[in-house]
């Protein structure tokens, strides 16, 4: 921000007026963060492909550009030249602004990411809670593109995909509140810097594995994608558009994935914190890049290799684990803070490594033990079932053996 | 930067992002054919014609799931102020928050209990 | 930076003065109650600008996550629960006119009070720079001298609600 | 600073709005979503004067926050009954809710 901000003094220093002069600084701004994730997202089509492609023993794209690098110039001229179809009985206005909005809601998280130690959108006060709330416009976006579209699948998908979406976003929130808890603050920067010490992944585990699940099913990718499941129904919300539109669904899809890495890494994993981020800031951009890329990398290998669920088992994972599961690891957490602050075992220095360990440890201890509780009452639910479907089959069983 | 300039780049973005999206739009509907005819707009539904109205009744489930997803968003706009003041409470906020949270958990088992949380 | 005599904040104001009262029209006059849905989270979305104006951060992404992002989409679901977007031929009952009169006369009435200085005429710069954080809100929330038994009934409210429409909801579900 | 009247005469046409759908709106949804208006009026109201008269007491916003509640409870629940009573009667406009009429 304040290379843009000495573009405004410039400006001013040239005898322009300083209000119209912040306001280009604004405005320049605001294009040069946007414009960001949307580039990266044309090279993350190329990763996508390429990494599908090598979990599925093949070579992927190869042919446009070295490794195939071009590829997805040779997709966007593609789908330039498709037709856009816009079905009989649509409601035109909504089903237009449909596919903007659902980009528009992951580009938005990024006006707060902190890409550097210097470098970011803005540093809003409720970061945290900004990110989680721009979230659920993307949730409008699908109920708009599935109402507008005046088709049966795509309304039908589209409540499937609200369903999901609404469903997740409880552990998501509720796993924000850990690092807003201990941080102190909802500022993405303030939770970045509260990380110098210890990153909070390891005080929190539960919380970062809570929030990866969750914004994996967010993205609607697999084992969540219901909302497409494109070798089993048709398309879903999104079946009635073409060309360009369609494309735009998918880029929001992309960036949404990257967009979640770049969240687990600011949230969890010390953003652009690593050697001497604070000397070159490119550095922590680099930094914040390579452990979005690490999430990222892992959400594309659980989509690759994790089979799909059914809508029930989804939605009985989401209201019957995930959700207690975040709950309770919150009480935990909340309690074990208080009895840390009490015995004394908080960090004087937060950034002070050795001073951090008690504290971490004493969250991870919480942690294991909300993870073992809520394993074990899952297997002894998964027992009874078991034991409950075999007294069932059992007579059953028993008529059998005796026909034979 | 003052709070407000702050906000004013969040009012930029709000303007600019589905703007920035929409160029390839329009770049495709200068580029792309555009030769609509009844076939192709008809309503895509295996070959026959839409019967009836789109807008079906769908289950009450939807709504089940959208209730309680709005009443535990109503409860985040509590916590996130508890979690954020977190570091200057002491025990009795700690009780505050998990009588809060009990009750809330309560409606949660409640609609487990009558199986309003099972897709049928 | 003042464009045409009006700072930025009153331009702001101006715009979201027309997404709240435009939306508000919208809902009251759309033919289409999904649409009628869209009007009323433009129209929300435009409180929440003005939370901004006010320097209630907080409140306003509240506003955005609560109604935009739920309650906005309950109404959608409801609305198509019930299929009401298909029966609108007639959107007003039959003694509108006289509820336009009562309307009338009451927002004259509000008006009187709002133009005619009641409140001593408080001027912006009495206001005041410094405002209360969302930290504040957090320690007040569970002051137990502030807000903490509002705070408390608030969830057994919310639980009330869930409990209540649930029954109500699938009451017709096991016949 | 937009001064407070300004903020005051937007709420109050708001809830004039408001006041309109609940009164003039046949379909029962709709009458739901000026009930929304009005509480967002109040709401507006409430964050205005507690910008101007006391902005370092925390009522203005804690008490928005209630509202806030109250509109979920009142949606989730309103609702609830629309749909209860569009499966017993086919219908959701409000002349034909009679039900409690005897």
């Amino acid at each position: 921000m304040d290379c843009i901000n000495q573009l405004a003094q410039c400006l001013n220093q040239g005898g322009m007026d300083s209000g119209l002069a912040q306001f280009i600084s604004i405005f320049l701004g605001v294009v040069l963060v946007a414009t960001f994730p949307l580039l990266v997202t044309i090279l993350l089509i190329w990763v996508e492909r390429k990494f599908a492609a090598r979990i599925q023993d093949r070579i992927g794209p190869n042919r446009v550009g070295p490794f195939g690098l071009l590829q997805p110039i040779a997709d966007v001229v593609k789908l330039l030249s498709k037709e856009n179809i816009t079905p009989a009985g649509a409601d035109k206005p909504i089903y237009n602004l449909a596919p903007p909005f659902m980009v528009a809601a992951v580009l938005l998280v990024w006006a707060v990411i902190p890409l550097t130690p210097y470098h970011f959108g803005v540093d809003l006060e409720i970061g945290a809670l900004y990110v989680i709330t721009v979230a659920s416009i993307g949730t409008l976006a699908v109920m708009m593109a599935g109402w507008a579209s005046n088709n049966k699948y795509a309304l039908l998908g589209a409540f499937r995909v609200v369903a999901q979406l609404i469903s997740y976003e409880v552990p998501l929130a509720m796993a924000v509140l850990i690092p807003v808890m201990l941080a102190g603050s909802m500022s993405l920067q303030d939770i970045v810097k509260a990380q110098y010490g210890m990153w909070f992944v390891f005080a929190a585990p539960l919380s970062a594995i809570l929030f990866f699940i969750s914004s994996q099913a967010e993205t609607g990718r697999a084992p969540f994608d219901l909302l497409e499941a494109e070798s089993e129904l048709v398309a879903g919300f999104n079946i009635e558009y073409s060309g360009m539109k369609f494309a735009m669904f998918f880029a929001g899809e992309f960036m949404h994935v990257f967009t979640n890495g770049v969240l687990m890494a600011v949230l969890f994993t010390g953003g652009w914190i690593g050697p001497f981020a604070e000397q070159a800031p490119l550095l922590g951009l680099i930094y914040l890049l390579g452990k979005a890329s690490v999430w990222y990398m892992i959400s594309l290998w659980v989509r690759n290799s994790v089979p799909r669920l059914r809508i029930d088992q989804m939605m009985d994972f989401n209201w019957k684990f995930l959700v207690p599961m975040s709950i309770l690891n919150v009480l935990v957490i909340a309690f074990l803070l208080q009895v840390i602050k009490q015995v004394g075992l908080t960090p004087i220095d937060p950034n002070n490594f050795i001073q951090n360990l008690p504290q971490t440890v004493v969250l991870l201890l919480g942690n294991v033990f909300v993870g073992y509780i809520m394993l074990s009452w899952v297997r002894s639910k998964g027992r009874q079932a078991r034991a409950a479907d075999e007294a069932k089959k059992m007579p059953a069983a028993a008529v059998h053996a005796v026909g034979d | 930067m003052n709070v407000l300039n702050e906000w004013a780049f969040i009012g930029v973005f709000f303007l600019i992002a589905p703007l920035l999206p929409a160029l390839p739009i329009l770049l495709g509907a200068v580029f792309a054919p555009h030769k609509p005819n009844a076939i192709k707009t008809a309503t895509y539904e295996c070959g026959v014609e839409t019967v009836g109205d789109t807008w079906v009744q769908f289950k009450v489930q939807y709504y089940i799931y959208g209730l309680i997803f709005l009443v535990f968003d109503v409860e985040m706009v509590f916590l996130f102020p508890w979690a954020l003041a977190y570091k200057q409470l002491d025990f009795f906020a700690f009780g505050a928050g998990l009588l809060f949270i009990f009750l809330l958990t309560d409606a949660l088992f409640y609609a487990w209990g009558k199986n309003a949380l099972t897709w049928e | 930076m003042v464009v045409g005599g009006l700072t930025p904040q009153a331009i702001a104001f101006g715009f979201f003065t027309i997404l709240t009262l435009g939306g508000a029209f919208g809902v009251v006059l759309n033919k289409n109650l999904v649409r009628g849905a869209v009007w009323l989270i433009v129209s929300l979305f435009g409180i929440a600008g003005m939370f901004v104006l006010l320097s209630a951060p907080f409140l306003a992404a509240v506003q955005v996550m609560v109604y935009i992002g739920a309650i906005g989409i309950l109404f959608t679901f409801a609305v198509m629960l019930t299929r009401s977007m298909t029966n609108m031929r007639q959107r007003f009952t039959t003694q509108w006119w006289s509820a336009l009169i009562v309307v009338g006369l009451l927002f004259v009435f509000l008006m009187s009070g709002v133009i005619v200085p009641v409140w001593g005429g408080i001027s912006p710069e009495q206001a005041g720079d410094v405002v209360a954080t969302t930290t504040d809100l957090g320690v007040a929330l569970v002051d137990g001298n502030q807000f903490v038994l509002p705070f408390e009934v608030a969830s057994l409210l919310l639980t009330a609600a869930i409990i209540g429409a649930i029954v109500i909801a699938r009451q017709h579900e096991e016949e | 600073m937009v001064p407070l009247w300004m903020y005051l005469a937007v709420a109050a046409a708001l809830f004039c709005l408001g006041t309109y759908t609940v009164l003039s709106r046949r379909n029962a949804v709709a009458v739901l979503m000026g009930i929304e208006l009005m509480l967002n009026a109040v709401n507006l109201n409430l964050v205005a004067f507690w910008r101007f008269q006391s902005p370092l007491n925390m009522a203005g916003q804690a008490f928005t926050a209630f509202v806030l509640v109250v509109a979920a409870a009142e949606a989730a629940v309103g609702l609830a009954i629309i749909i209860s009573m569009y499966r017993s009667r086919r219908s959701v406009t409000v002349d034909d809710v009679d039900m409690l009429r005897w």
